[in-house]
């Protein structure tokens, strides 16, 4: 008398699960492979300088896509954020200019706060007001913007205004890490409780999973979404300041379309954009995928008029191959449940 | 028995509504062609030089060609979807015309249909991407197209230059006919066009008809798939328009021409009153909206206002153009 | 007495715009008891349940827990009191595992870290899934189990809030007989444990088999409420639908002409195999089978929505092939969906667009549409089917679910049709509309269609069919010309194991 | 003076002197604008500042319609693009607005006369005669560009492989032109990539603000300094941290002040018809001395002195400058 339950072992369609569950395998397949390319072609690739330096390029990507992620979960996109990179770049670089002996770390705290405020009107507007996230974030990505170049007058911040403290933030290393790497790490293990081992964390994947459910379930979407883009919003106002401190120099124009390459490292880890699905080691690899992209372009000299080809080619690759894997899981799937 | 008898009675449907100021006037055309005239009275307000014809009609030309766009785009925002890889169709389109003619030395008549050709082609690619990779989202396929156009514009032209073209090729963004900007006729030839085939055809019909229950629709015979491949080979072919247009009032053209142009394009919509939410939206409305943000924006430039700020306002204009409606029916609601 | 009542509820009343779903409602359940709630569809249960499970908050009314009166503001207040739901429309979370699932927002955390504690909740929802005898993997998927395995973990979540009060919103309506003798065992021993239960159903046999007491709901309103072993068939019957059911059905008169629509040995994968039936002009043919049999399957693949793997349909003697709805249309083909909302209608356009939307090319030259045409025909078809509105500019929003069912029927009369396949059309439909619409079926047989009625309510398979066709599990399980048939019959055809079995057992 | 043509202005205020720069937000395009904009207010004429908020001929053109619509009489305009400005510059010259352009030029065919910040040919050779002396004439070099359509930065890079034909530089090879498109982060992998692929490199030359300080930053980081040079052309205030610091020896930049003036100046003469853009007319820039206009491919020019050469002793007075 027991409920049949038809989970017969069927080897083939087990493996593709798999493969389809542990998708980063392939990405992480396909990084092995491009490095082993590259390496061929410029053997300086995988030295332990170049390694560093890849990484340290790549943590602001890492840390801002672990906010898209997030996003892109609740089912929402958030365009805005290179918009907000600058101006919290540039307010903060403003504030360390006029007070060269502020301590770095509250520069770090002021970009966050301002980057959440940004991240607050935005989950405001999508969550009370019910705009749908793209179009309320092109929006206030123009507004933004357009308050960066405002509030600076179209005058840069460069690097002789402001304090070594404040350079040694993204410039400076530890135990011979560059500080960035340290706080990539740091906030993808931040993300990785926050994800697997809070309630909140799950009620994310709960709200974009499926709304009704979650509605159902007691779980507050209009809450979860405003904390959503407000940990984006912050994200991306500490990674304004990372930004401006790395550079040693604050524009208006900062990080400009810097958002589709985050939106790129996400759909290529595998975030769903129809939501409820993404990890965080697929964001990671996405994100290292771009980074590898885009050190290793140089160094193989590729004509930079083909790197936006390729980059869109990869893309599109990218997010085909997962549909069409999709697709076979879930006829596997619909199959075994006629079984 | 007797109650269950009277349902049966026959019944009869009007067919004509009684006529209401209500109906006439409650409308977001209205609330828009006031904003128009709001905004031609603050230009003549702010600058001498703004309210006179040659001024009003000039100043179309400055915001016209990408407006072209603003029709399929609609179109694409009634059915759900977005199309964020038009300005990148718009480069490619413009740089295969100009290689073709340049490099290729083929006449300029074939090298314009061949800009309408990889315009339309671009669409088709997206329509197609979207209707059999349904899990993908329009979004996700244009970005990916969006950079892969861009990419491939920058492979055939590597960031160099291409012009030269024939006198008459200047006609398209600079010509009159009649006193009347060339560019101006076509926009509001295509406006009739788009208009008609929007409101008055079975096919604009079927395009609500998605927007609002794409399911429905193909349960009631509708071919949804082809219909949203067609529309997006529409944009393709109308970015292929504007590439010509802005193509012909430069001069020359490069791969990194119409950068952001989808956003200008999606804030006209959703101000014209394009329901992002899919499946409402007036060609009327649309065109008094691309006349708002057009005139808003030359009127601004009079006045020699900082372009910085009006990045601000377009933005503003788009959050309470779609954020008013909803803000009103929350009120309803409490 | 005062603990004899687990749950109270004094005059609940819920109004939605426009709609009272309900009214007045008065309730009682026992400790350790299994009270089963019944009603047509739209009655009001689920919104009941909603109601009690703290969703929806009352328009009007009070409940009481244990003799306390309190109120719930949202669904987490409802479980902290030791109340949950398996609602009707399986609401899990695709993407998430099946520990989530279980216990999304109660989830078990570490005492003093406030982290979750995963191998605790992969622990315990193994040992639920097994108490409950099935031995899904608790790290799997939601996606990748059958809708009869989401059901099992529905329980097991709602079982993992240690509630006192369970209630099942038609928990079996997806379930094979087997399957749901598993939940009635599951049932019963979780009452035997002195939860209370609340089970929705509209199949009989559940109720006869679990329950103690059963309360029916018609129109928003308790109607009364009973022991099971002292209320018949037909006395529930008449407190559900208000009238004995046969007044409602219009006359047969048998005027069969020729086969029309031919179905043979349609097969698919999963969904159906072996269908084989034919339809004359004339002729109304009923489908009955439990839900999830797949008689919708069928008609969308006849229809041309969904594919076939083997099998002919043939028209008028030759075979037909529709790879779209538009296609089969084109056939002569016609179909009603089943989810009026969803698939039916586009429920904020006016009546006339919804009419003529089928038929746009015969409204248009060269796809320039003719208003006054169309306004003429929705005006024509809109009136044959006697849609209760003023004008046809009305939203079908705004209608009631018969009238806006239809606006459905009408829109595929505009087509020049010979088959028509209505896929559930009383579905949520009140007891008024139900008669007409019977009454337009009628019509249409006699007007020469072909028609393929199908549902899942054996008065009206019996009441309205001249011949019945029986599916169970994606097979035809039986036959019948309409002449002395009985609900029994149909029952043991759709239900019964294996019909040996079930005799010698 | 001539006649301004058809639809000239015959208002009698104050001339209307534009200027348009490439786009808003740039430092070096505000001070070329503040030196514009007080040399004709020194004049007495009317200053209108434009730029679109992005670096395209798109922008350009509409903001240029706008001006014939307010009749400005001169237009000073840094090209985003050589050739896209020109039916809309013609447009203007059609109504009688006399056209120059400054800094990035415009074709011949759509302007009078262009005011160029410094000879192209010294900017070219004068920077390989640095990295030269930087680096003892000897060794690899590579230069880090903008994008590669940059127009100004193309014909200097032309310049400095002429100059590299010279005999007495047979031993310094230029490995590479990179391209950093004036982005942050691309300037930065780019350099690093440079420093990788070519590990014995000795020099860098990057004739762009943005890419200067970003492998000013690199070579910081890196801690390079005195192993690998750097110069080129920057900024001031961007520059002036690793300029202190020894990253770069010296570096070369003219002074966008004088160059806004020089156009204003030119512009104003323009407008006053005192010139017509015909070759060898002299142009009185007032403070910065008189220059003869010269020959440019079909085109006229001006051309200011030779770039300002930046260095430890007096990068501290300009840093604050621009
Ligand atoms: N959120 C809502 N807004 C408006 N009306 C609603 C809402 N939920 C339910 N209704 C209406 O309330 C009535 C009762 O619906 P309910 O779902 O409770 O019926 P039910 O008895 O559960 O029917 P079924 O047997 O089909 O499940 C219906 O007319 C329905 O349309
Ligand atoms: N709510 C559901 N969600 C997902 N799958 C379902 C659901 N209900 C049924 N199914 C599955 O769909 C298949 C056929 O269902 P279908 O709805 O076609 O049957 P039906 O006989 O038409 O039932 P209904 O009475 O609902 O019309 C079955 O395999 C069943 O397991
Ligand atoms: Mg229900
Ligand atoms: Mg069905």
């Amino acid at each position: 008398m027991e409920i049949k339950v038809a989970h017969t072992e069927n080897p083939k369609k087990n493996m593709l699960t798999l493969f389809y569950q542990f998708r980063e395998l392939g990405l992480l397949f396909f990084i092995i492979l491009l490095c082993i390319g590259v390496q061929m072609r410029n053997p300086s690739f995988l030295t332990g300088e170049n390694i560093l330096d890849l990484a340290t390029n790549t943590s602001i990507l890492v840390i801002l896509s672990l906010g898209m992620m997030i996003v892109l979960i609740t089912r929402g996109i958030d365009l805005s954020i290179g918009a907000v990179i600058a101006l919290s770049g540039m307010l903060t670089a403003q504030l360390v200019a006029a007070n060269p002996s502020i301590n770095p770390l509250l520069c770090l705290l002021f970009g966050t706060i301002i980057g959440s405020v940004c991240g607050i009107v935005i989950g405001l507007l999508i969550a009370r007001v019910g705009l749908l996230p793209i179009i309320a974030t092109l929006a206030l990505m123009n507004i933004f913007r357009g308050l960066t170049f405002l509030v600076s007058d179209g005058e840069w911040v460069s690097s002789y205004q402001m304090s070594k403290g404040f350079v040694a933030l993204a410039g400076g290393s530890f135990l011979g890490i560059n500080h960035l790497i340290w706080v990539a790490v740091f906030f993808c293990l931040v993300f990785f409780y926050f994800l697997n081992y809070t309630r909140t964390g799950r009620q994310i994947y709960a709200v974009g999973s499926n709304p009704q459910s979650a509605a159902v379930s007691g779980i507050k979407q209009s809450r979860i979404l405003l904390l959503v883009y407000t940990i984006m919003g912050g994200l991306s106002g500490l990674c304004g300041v990372l930004w401006v401190s790395k550079f040693a120099s604050a524009q208006g124009d900062t990080a400009s379309g810097y958002e589709l390459t985050v939106i790129a490292a996400c759909i290529l880890g595998g975030v769903s954009i129809a939501g409820g699905s993404g990890k965080l080691g697929g964001v990671l690899l996405g994100a290292i995928l771009l980074g590898i992209l885009n050190n290793a372009l140089p160094l193989l000299n590729v004509s930079p008029f083909w790197q936006n080809g390729i980059q869109g080619f990869i893309i599109l690759l990218a997010v085909i191959v997962n549909s069409i894997v999709k697709r076979r899981v879930d006829r596997t799937h619909s199959l075994r449940r006629a079984g | 028995m007797e109650q269950e008898k009277q349902t049966y009675q026959p019944r009869t449907l009007e067919t004509q509504l009684p006529f209401s100021w209500k109906r006439l006037f409650f409308q977001w055309e209205w609330m828009l062609l006031l904003i128009l005239v709001a905004v031609l009275l603050f230009g003549s307000y702010v600058s001498p030089y703004f309210l006179n014809y040659p001024s009003l009609r000039d100043g179309t030309m400055v915001f016209l060609d990408k407006a072209i766009i603003v029709f399929p785009m609609a179109m694409i925002m009634i059915m759900r979807d977005i199309d964020i890889s038009v300005g990148s169709t718009v480069a490619l389109s413009s740089v295969v015309m100009a290689s073709l003619y340049t490099t290729a030395g083929l006449p300029m008549e074939v090298a314009i249909v061949a800009c309408l050709v990889t315009g339309a082609v671009c669409g088709l690619i997206n329509g197609l991407l979207i209707v059999k990779f349904k899990e993908l989202s329009a979004v996700i396929v244009t970005l990916g197209t969006m950079i892969l156009y861009r990419g491939i514009a920058y492979i055939i032209l590597e960031d160099q230059a291409a012009g030269g073209f024939p006198e008459w090729f200047g006609f398209f963004g600079w010509g009159y006919v009649f006193g009347i900007p060339f560019l101006l006729i076509v926009f509001a030839a295509l406006a009739i066009v788009f208009g008609i085939l929007m409101h008055q055809t079975t096919f604009g019909r079927k395009v609500f008809a998605i927007g609002n229950n794409p399911t429905a629709s193909r349960f009631s015979g509708v071919r949804v798939d082809r219909i949203k491949v067609i529309v997006f080979m529409l944009a393709g072919l109308l970015a292929a328009i504007t590439a010509i247009f802005l193509t012909s009032r430069m001069g020359s053209t490069r791969p990194n021409i119409a950068t952001m142009y989808e956003l200008d394009i999606i804030a006209m919509a959703a101000l014209g009153g394009v329901s992002t939410a899919g499946g409402k939206g007036r060609i009327l409305g649309v065109v008094i909206a691309v006349f708002i943000i057009g005139y808003l924006q030359y009127g601004l430039g009079l006045i020699n206002m900082p372009s910085q700020l009006f990045l601000i306002i377009v933005g503003a204009l788009l959050i309470l153009s779609v954020a008013i409606p909803k803000l009103g029916s929350m009120i309803k609601r409490k | 007495m005062l603990n004899e009542f687990v749950l109270e509820l004094e005059g609940i009343t819920k109004a939605f715009p426009g709609v009272k779903a309900l009214d007045n409602m008065q309730f009682q359940l026992k400790k350790g008891e299994i009270h089963a709630l019944m009603g047509e569809n739209g009655a009001g249960k689920s919104t009941f349940i909603k109601i009690i499970t703290g969703v929806h908050e009352p328009t009007e009314g009070d409940m009481y827990l244990f003799g306390e009166k309190i109120s719930f503001k949202n669904p987490n207040d409802a479980e902290k009191m030791g109340i949950a739901a398996i609602y009707q429309h399986v609401t899990s979370y695709p993407d998430l595992s099946v520990t989530e699932n279980i216990f999304m927002n109660h989830e078990i955390r570490h005492p003093t870290w406030k982290t979750l504690n995963w191998r605790e909740m992969h622990k315990q929802a193994r040992e639920l899934l097994c108490e409950l005898g099935s031995s899904i993997d608790p790290k799997a998927q939601m996606n990748t189990l059958s809708v009869a395995q989401q059901q099992i973990i529905e329980i097991a979540k709602a079982i993992s809030t240690k509630a006192k009060i369970i209630i099942m919103d038609e928990p079996t309506a997806a379930l094979t007989a087997r399957e749901s003798e598993e939940l009635y065992r599951i049932t019963e021993k979780l009452r035997d444990e002195g939860t209370s239960i609340i089970f929705i159903s509209h199949r009989f046999e559940d109720m006869y088999r679990l329950a103690s007491r059963v309360t029916v709901l018609r129109d928003s309103k308790n109607i009364g409420t009973w022991n099971v072993d002292e209320i018949s068939n037909d006395k529930l019957i008449v407190a559900m639908v208000g009238r004995e059911i046969n007044q409602i059905f219009p006359d047969k008169k048998m005027s069969a002409g020729d086969t029309v629509l031919e179905v043979k040995s349609l097969s698919n994968l999963g969904d159906f195999e072996d269908i084989s039936f034919s339809v004359k002009s004339g002729e109304i043919l009923g489908m009955t089978g439990l839900v999830g049999a797949g008689r919708t399957e069928v008609c969308q693949a006849i229809f041309g929505i969904t594919r076939f793997e083997k099998g002919e349909i043939l028209l008028d003697g030759s075979p037909v092939k529709s790879r779209s709805p538009q296609e089969a249309m084109q056939n002569g083909i016609g179909y009603l969906a089943e989810d009026r909302l969803e698939q039916g209608l586009v429920v904020n356009w006016s009546i006339e667009k919804n009419i003529t939307l089928a038929n746009l090319s015969e409204l248009s030259s060269y796809t320039w549409l003719h208003r006054a045409k169309e306004k003429e025909q929705a005006k024509t078809f809109g009136e044959k089917v006697q849609i209760k509105a003023t004008s046809i500019f009305d939203t079908v929003h705004s209608l009631s679910g018969g009238n806006q069912q239809k606006v459905a029927v009408a829109k595929l009369l505009t087509k020049d049709l010979k088959v028509i396949l209505l896929d559930e059309p009383t579905k949520g439909v009140d007891i008024g509309a139900k008669a007409a619409i019977y009454e337009i079926v009628r019509q249409l047989a006699e007007a020469g269609y072909a028609v393929l009625f199908v549902s899942s309510e054996m008065p009206e398979i019996l009441g309205m069919s001249d011949r019945i066709l029986v599916m169970k599990e994606g097979r035809i399980a039986a036959e019948f010309v309409n002449r002395g048939v009985t609900q029994e019959m149909i029952l043991e055809a759709a239900m019964g194991e294996e019909p040996v079995q079930k005799k010698s057992g | 003076p001539e006649s301004n043509g058809a639809s000239g202005n015959t208002d009698d205020g104050p001339k209307k002197y534009a200027f348009v720069f490439k786009n808003t937000g740039n430092p070096y395009g505000e001070k070329m604008q503040e030196g514009f904009e007080s040399a004709v207010k020194e004049l007495g004429g009317e200053v209108i500042l434009r730029s679109p908020d992005q670096p395209t001929a798109e922008g350009q053109i509409q903001i240029i319609e706008q001006l014939i619509t307010q009749k400005v009489d001169v237009i000073a305009v840094a090209g985003n693009d050589p050739d896209a400005l020109e039916p809309a510059l013609k447009k203007a010259r059609d109504q009688g607005i006399k056209v120059l352009s400054v800094d990035s030029a415009v074709n011949a065919d759509s302007r009078d006369i262009h005011v160029n910040q410094a000879n192209p040919e010294r900017i070219g050779r004068v920077q390989i005669e640095a990295v030269s002396e930087m680096i003892g004439g000897e060794g690899q070099i590579a230069v880090l560009s903008a994008t590669s359509q940059a127009t100004n930065q193309n014909e200097w890079i032309e310049w400095m492989k002429k100059e590299l034909e010279k005999e007495e530089y047979k031993n310094i090879e230029l490995v590479k032109v990179a391209y950093g498109d004036d982005l942050r982060d691309k300037s930065v992998s780019e350099t690093e990539a440079l420093l990788k692929s070519y590990p014995d490199l000795k020099a860098i030359i990057a004739p762009t603000t943005v890419g200067i300080a970003a492998a000013g930053k690199v070579l910081t980081d890196k801690g390079l300094e005195g192993e690998v040079a750097l110069t080129g052309l920057g900024l001031p205030s961007e520059m002036a941290t690793y300029i202190e610091s020894g990253v770069s020896p010296w570096m070369y930049l003219w002074n966008p002040i004088d160059v806004g003036k020089a156009a204003a100046y030119t512009a104003y003469e323009l407008g006053e018809g005192n010139i017509s853009g015909e070759l060898e007319e002299k142009v009185d820039l007032r403070d910065l001395g008189e220059v003869e206009v010269v020959e440019d491919g079909e085109g006229a020019q001006i051309m200011l002195g030779d770039p300002f050469k930046f260095d430890k002793e007096n990068i501290d007075e300009w840093k604050d400058v621009y």
